[in-house]
C-alpha cells in the first residue's frame, strides 16, 4: 500500500506520528511535575491510528474525538503550539485556556473537540456528515472512540442513525484493551467491536494499530466508500497506549512489563521507520531530522507555554452566547 | 393583522416561513413527516400532532424522520449546527429529555465556552410539555427549569400563537442553541398571527396587562389563567401587572423589576414542580433586587412537589388554578 | 410441541389471549365515545406473544413492558378489572388511578411497569435479573420492547449488561412492522432485529408472532437457558398490531385492508382455535365457553369501572415517598 | 470520638458498614472494583479514586463492575431496587447524569407514584459534584438543584466527614431513590467520625454556629467557606448563624425560617449557577414565608451563569468565595 504513499506523504505521516510521540511523552514529564492543571489522558502508543485516518482527511471533513484526543487533534492539523498552552491553561491556547485537555476543538480544521463524555461524539458526528450531505460537499465525518466507549448507548445510536439515513461516516473503535482499569474483554460483550458493524448494515473491518500502513489503507478504503455515498463503516483498530489510562494512574491491572516489551516489539514509529527505511524509500537521517525538528517544535511549545499568560478575569464572562 | 390562527399553526408558520428562507433551516425528528420506510407514505403524519404537516413534500431532503434515538439524532443536530446547519430538532414530549440531556447541556451549551468562543451551534429543539392531556407523570412534565439553569442554552416559552411563531422564528436565526417548548393544552389556542414573517426578541418580557396593586409573573400556559385571574381581581378593585417573560434565558430581569417597584407585591405562577423552579427563580430575583420596594411576601403558585397524576380529579388539582391565583394575589394584596 | 402443552394449559393461554383481545377490543369502543383519558396504545393482534412467553413466568419472575403493555399485564396475571378501572382513571383502578394506561405495573405479580419512555424496561429488568441471580432464586426477567424501541441507546446498553454480566434476561422484540408510522425497514439498520444478538454474544430467534405454539416453544427454550445460568437471549417476535399506533390514529401509513387481511389469515386466536380443535384436544364448545366468560368479565369491568370514583383530592400527595 | 478520618474514608466507612450490616447491599459502578477482566487483577482500582478500595475482595459477588453504559447499570440498580436488593450504583461524576438521567427521573422517582405506592426503590446513587479540580465544564457541575426539582428523589450533600458518614448510611437504608453527592474538593477533609455505625436523619439542618446578625445558608464545599467567612466576619462584629441544610431534599425549612426571624437576613450561598438554583429556591423559600422577619434583600452568593471554565486562573474566580461571601454579609447587615 506504500505504492500510493510518496515520500513527502511519508515523511509527513512520520511527523505527524513523531510529533503525538514527543508531544505526549512531555506531557506525562511535566505532569509529573504538578505543574499541568486537571486530568490528562495520554494517547502515546496509538499514534497509527489517528494518523493513519487523518492522512485521508481534507478540511472539511469532520473528526469528533474523546478524553484521549491530543493524538487525533495533532494529525488533524490542530497546532500544537496551542494545544501545549491550552493543557497548560494558558490564555494563548486553543481554547484560550477555557477547555483544557479534555476538550480540545478548532472547528477551522474540522476538528469538533475532545470530549469529556464517552461516547459523545458518535451522535455529533452524525451531524457534521449530515450537514456535508446535504450541503453536498463530499465530506466526510470519523468517530474516534475507545472500547469503553463502544457499550455507551450513543455510540450504537449513531452506528444505527449513520445507516439509516445513509451517511459518510466512519465509527473508528479504538480497541486499546482496558476503559479506565476494565479490560475490553469484559466489557464488550461479543469477540471484537468490529462483529458489531453487521448489527448496524455496515461492513466492520479489524486493523493492527501498531501498523501505520495498515490502519491508512482500510482507513482509506472506509472513507472513499463513505465519500461515494457508499454509507458508514465500522473500523476497530486493535492497539494499546503505553501510559496509563490517566497521568497518576498506577497502571496494577497490567502485566509488569507489557508496555515495555510492547514499546519493543510493537511501536508504530519503529515499525514505520524499519519499513521505510529497509527499501531505501527514506533514509534514518531524514527521519532523525524529523525527530529533531519535532523535538524543537515541543520543546519550544513548552516554553511558551509557561511563560504564556493565564487567561484574564474578563475571560470568565465571555462566550457563553454569541452576544457575551 | 385580523387573521387568527391557531398556537400550533403559528409554530407550522414559523418553520414553513424559515424553511422557505434559509436553505440550512432543515427539521428531524421522529414522525416528523411519518411514513417513512412505507414507499408512497411519506408524510403520513407530519408530527405526532401534525405540526411539521406539508413541510415534508415542499421542502425535499430537509424534513428528516428518524429513529427513535433521542441521543443520536439530537447530537446529530447539534453536530449540524456546527456544520453550517439550522437544525430544528423536535424532542414530541420535554420528558424524554432523559435519554438525550448530555447532548444538550454537556454537548451544545458548552461549546461555545469550552472551546473559546470558537463554535456556534445554531440548533433548536422543539418539544411539547405541560400537563393538561392526563397523559401521565412521563409525558406532563414542565422542566423548562433544568434548561434554564444551564448557561450555554436559551429556552423559550411561549404563551399565545402571535408569541409562538414570533419566537420560533428568533429561535431558527439565533446563534446560539435554543430550548422552544410548547404547551401542549395550548396548541388549540386562536390568536390573530400576521401572515409575514417576523422575529420576537429574546429576554423581552410582555407585559399583557397593567396594574398598580400587584405583578404577577407566569409562563406558558400559566399567562393565560393569570389573566383571567387579574380580569377577575379587576373587578374586585385589585389591579395587577401580568408580565409573560416569554423566554427564561435569557429573562427580562428589568420589566419584572421595575413592575415590582410600582406594585411592591409579587405573585409568581409556574405550572412546574416548585422546587428550584422559576418560581423560586423570580421570587430570589426579586428578594435581591427589588427588596426594597417588597410590601408583602412573595407568593408562588406552582404545582405541588409530586409527580404528575394521571386521573383527571387529580390532574386538575396538580395544575395551579386561576381561583389559587386570585387568593395569593389577595392574600399579598390584603397583606400589612 | 403442544405435547408438552396439557388441556389445562391450552385452555389457560387461549383464555389469556382472548381476555386481552376482549379487553383491547373494548378499550377501543369506548376510547371513541370520548370517556377514557390519555393516550391508549392498545395490543390487539399481538396476543400470542405476551402469552407465549408469560406462560412460562413464574410469581418470581420479573417483565417490563411499554407504552402497549396491557397485553403483558393481563399476561403476567395482573387483574384486568383493575386495569381497566385504572385506564379510566379511577381510585380502585391497579394504579388507584395514578398512572393510567402507559403505567400500569403490579409488582406483586411481578409486572414491573408499563413505560412511556421507549426502551425505558431494558436496564430496569437487567436490575430484577440480577436481585434475583444475587439472591439465588432462578428467576429470569423478561424485556419485552418494540421495533422502534430497538434503536434506542438503553435496549443496547442492556443487551451489552446482560451478557456482561451472564444475566438471566429475555430481551424480547415485538416487531409490529411501525413505531407510530415509521416502517422498522426505515428504522432498524439490519434485515431483523435478532441480527442483532450477535453484536451482544447471545442467541438471536426469530419467531412468527401470530403463532402462539411458536412463541410459546422458542421462549421456552430461551427461559430455561437463562434459568439454568445459559445467559441471555434476544427474541423477536414478527407480529402486528390491529389498531393504530395510538387510538385516534388514522393509519394512513397501512396500506388500506393490511390489518383485514391479518385478521383473517393470520390471526393467533383463530389459528389456536383451528389447531386445538383440529386434533379433537379441545373443543369449539369450551373455546366459546371461555369466550363467553371472557366477554362477562370484561362486560363487568367496564361497568365497574364507570361507576368506580376518581381518586379522592387528598390521593393528590400521597405516595411519592415512602413517607408521604 | 478522637478519631479524625477524610470525607472518603468516611464514605467508604459507610458502605463497609452498611454491607456488613445487610447483605442485600450491593455495590455498582465502572471500576468500584477496577481490574475486571484480567485475571488476578479484580480490585485494581477501587473507584476512581480509591473510595470502594477492598470491598470487593470483602463481599463476594457485591461489588460489581460495569461497563460505560450509564443508562444499563443506573437502570439495573433501579431495578433491582424493585427486586429487593439495597444496590449503591456509582455514577463517578455527577456530569455523566445526561447519559442517564431517564432512568433517575422518570423511572425511579416515579415508581412509587405512578404505581399507587405500590413499588419501593431503595437505590443510591453516588457521584462527585462541584469545581476545584481544574476538571474543565463537563467534570465540574453542582447539578443538585435539578434532581431537588424532581418529586421522589431525596438529595443529599455532605459538607464534612462526619455527615458524609451517616448520612450514607441514612441513604442506604432509606427506601426511596436517594441522590448522594460528594464534593471532589472536600474528599481530603479530615473530621471526626466515630467508628460505630450511625445514621442522620434526612431534612434535619446542621447549624454550625450561631450568631444574630445574619443567617447564612450554605452547602456542600460552601458551608465551609460560610464557616471562615463567619469568623472573619465575626472579628469585624458581625455574628452569622451558620445552616447547611445537609439534604437539599427533603429541606428543612423550619431551621432556616427560624433562624430568620432571627435574624431578619438572609445570605445563601451555592456553588452552582444561579438560575433556579438552590440559592433561589431558599431565597424564595424565605421570601414568602419569613418576609415579615426580613430587614435586608436576601443575597445569592453563587457561581456565574457560565460553564465551568479550565484554567484555575478563572476557575478560582468562578467559585464563590469567602471574601464574595464576606462582602455579601457585610452589605447585608448594613441594609437599611
Ligand atoms: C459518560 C461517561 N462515563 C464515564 C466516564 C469516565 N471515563 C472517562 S474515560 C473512561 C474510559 C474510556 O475507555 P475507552 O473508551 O476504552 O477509551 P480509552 O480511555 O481507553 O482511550 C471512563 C470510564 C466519562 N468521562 N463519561
Ligand atoms: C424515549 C421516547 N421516545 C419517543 C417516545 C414516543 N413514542 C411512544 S411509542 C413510540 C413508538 C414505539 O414503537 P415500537 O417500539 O415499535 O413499539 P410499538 O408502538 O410498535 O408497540 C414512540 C416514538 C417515547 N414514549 N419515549
Ligand atoms: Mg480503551
Ligand atoms: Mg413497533
Amino acid at each position: 500500500m506504500s505504492e500510493t504513499l510518496n515520500r513527502e506523504s511519508l515523511l509527513k505521516a512520520y511527523r505527524t506520528m513523531r510529533t503525538i510521540r514527543e508531544f505526549e511523552e512531555r506531557v506525562h514529564i511535566d505532569f509529573a511535575t504538578g505543574e499541568i492543571p486537571g486530568f490528562v489522558h495520554l494517547y502515546a502508543g496509538e499514534e497509527a491510528s489517528a494518523t493513519g485516518v487523518c492522512m485521508h482527511l481534507t478540511g472539511t471533513d469532520y473528526i469528533a474525538s474523546t478524553h484521549r484526543g491530543h493524538g487525533h487533534c495533532i494529525a488533524k492539523g490542530v497546532d500544537p503550539v496551542g494545544m501545549m498552552a491550552e493543557i497548560w491553561g494558558k490564555a494563548t491556547g486553543t481554547c484560550k485556556g477555557k477547555g483544557g485537555s479534555m476538550h480540545i476543538a478548532d472547528l477551522s480544521v474540522g476538528m469538533l473537540g475532545a470530549n469529556g463524555i464517552v461516547g459523545g461524539g458518535g451522535p455529533l458526528i452524525c451531524g457534521t456528515a449530515l450537514a456535508g450531505k446535504i450541503k453536498g460537499d463530499k465530506s466526510v465525518g470519523v468517530c474516534f472512540f475507545g472500547d469503553g466507549a463502544s457499550n455507551q448507548g450513543t455510540i450504537f445510536e449513531a452506528m444505527n442513525l449513520a445507516t439509516v439515513w445513509n451517511l459518510p461516516v466512519i465509527f473508528l473503535a479504538e480497541n486499546n484493551g482496558y476503559a479506565e482499569a476494565t479490560s475490553s474483554k469484559y466489557s464488550v460483550s461479543c469477540d471484537n467491536i468490529a462483529d458489531r458493524a453487521s448489527a448496524f448494515g455496515m461492513p466492520g473491518v479489524i486493523v493492527d494499530g501498531f501498523d501505520f500502513f495498515a490502519v491508512y489503507e482500510a482507513a482509506g478504503e472506509a472513507i472513499e466508500r463513505a465519500r461515494n455515498g457508499g454509507g458508514p463503516t465500522l473500523m476497530e483498530v486493535k492497539v494499546s497506549r503505553y501510559y496509563g489510562h490517566f497521568e497518576g494512574d498506577q497502571q496494577t491491572y497490567r502485566a509488569p512489563g507489557e508496555v515495555q516489551k510492547l514499546r519493543e516489539t510493537k511501536d508504530c514509529l519503529l515499525q514505520f521507520r524499519r519499513r521505510v527505511t529497509a527499501n531505501g524509500e527514506i533514509t534514518n537521517e531524514q527521519l532523525d531530522a524529523i525527530d529533531a525538528e519535532v523535538k524543537a517544535l515541543i520543546d519550544g511549545s513548552v516554553v511558551k507555554a509557561k511563560s504564556d499568560p493565564k487567561p484574564a478575569a474578563a475571560e470568565l464572562m465571555t462566550d457563553v452566547y454569541v452576544s457575551y | 393583522m385580523a387573521r387568527k390562527i391557531s398556537y400550533q399553526q403559528a409554530i407550522s408558520e414559523a418553520m414553513d416561513q424559515e424553511m422557505a428562507r434559509d436553505q440550512t433551516v432543515i427539521v428531524m425528528g421522529e414522525d416528523v413527516a411519518g411514513g417513512a420506510g412505507t414507499p408512497g407514505e411519506e408524510d403520513a403524519w407530519g408530527g405526532v400532532l401534525g405540526v411539521t404537516k406539508g413541510l415534508f413534500h415542499k421542502y425535499p431532503g430537509r424534513v428528516i424522520d428518524t429513529p427513535i434515538s433521542e441521543s443520536g439524532y439530537v447530537g446529530a443536530a447539534v453536530g449540524a449546527a456546527c456544520n453550517g446547519l439550522r437544525p430544528v430538532a423536535e424532542l414530541m414530549f420535554i420528558d424524554f429529555m432523559g435519554v438525550c440531556f448530555d447532548q444538550i447541556f454537556n454537548q451544545a451549551a458548552k461549546f461555545r465556552y469550552m472551546f473559546g468562543g470558537k463554535a456556534e451551534t445554531p440548533v433548536v429543539i422543539r418539544a411539547m410539555y405541560g400537563a393538561g392531556f392526563a397523559a401521565a407523570a412521563q409525558h406532563s412534565q414542565c422542566l423548562y427549569n433544568i434548561f434554564t439553569h444551564i448557561p450555554g442554552l436559551k429556552v423559550v416559552v411561549p404563551s399565545n400563537p402571535y408569541d409562538a411563531k414570533g419566537l420560533l422564528i428568533q429561535s431558527i436565526r439565533d446563534n446560539d442553541p435554543v430550548i422552544f417548548l410548547e404547551h401542549k393544552v395550548l396548541y388549540t389556542m386562536e390568536g390573530e398571527v400576521p401572515e409575514e414573517s417576523y422575529a420576537i426578541p429574546f429576554g423581552e418580557a410582555n407585559v399583557l396587562r397593567e396594574g398598580d396593586d400587584v405583578t404577577i409573573v407566569a409562563f406558558g400556559r400559566m399567562v393565560n389563567f393569570a389573566m383571567e385571574a387579574a380580569g377577575n381581581l379587576q373587578k374586585k378593585g385589585i389591579h395587577c401587572d401580568v408580565i409573560d417573560p416569554r423566554t427564561t434565558s435569557p429573562l427580562d430581569e428589568d420589566t419584572i423589576l421595575e413592575s415590582v417597584e410600582k406594585t411592591g407585591r409579587l405573585v409568581v405562577v409556574d405550572e412546574s414542580h416548585p422546587r428550584c423552579s422559576m418560581a423560586s427563580d423570580i421570587a430570589g430575583l426579586v428578594a435581591q433586587k427589588a427588596f426594597g420596594a417588597l410590601k408583602a411576601p412573595i407568593e408562588q403558585v406552582t404545582a405541588p412537589h409530586v409527580p404528575v397524576p394521571f386521573s383527571d380529579s387529580l390532574e386538575v388539582l396538580y395544575v395551579p388554578s386561576v381561583a389559587r391565583i386570585e387568593a395569593a394575589v389577595t392574600r399579598v394584596k390584603e397583606y400589612s
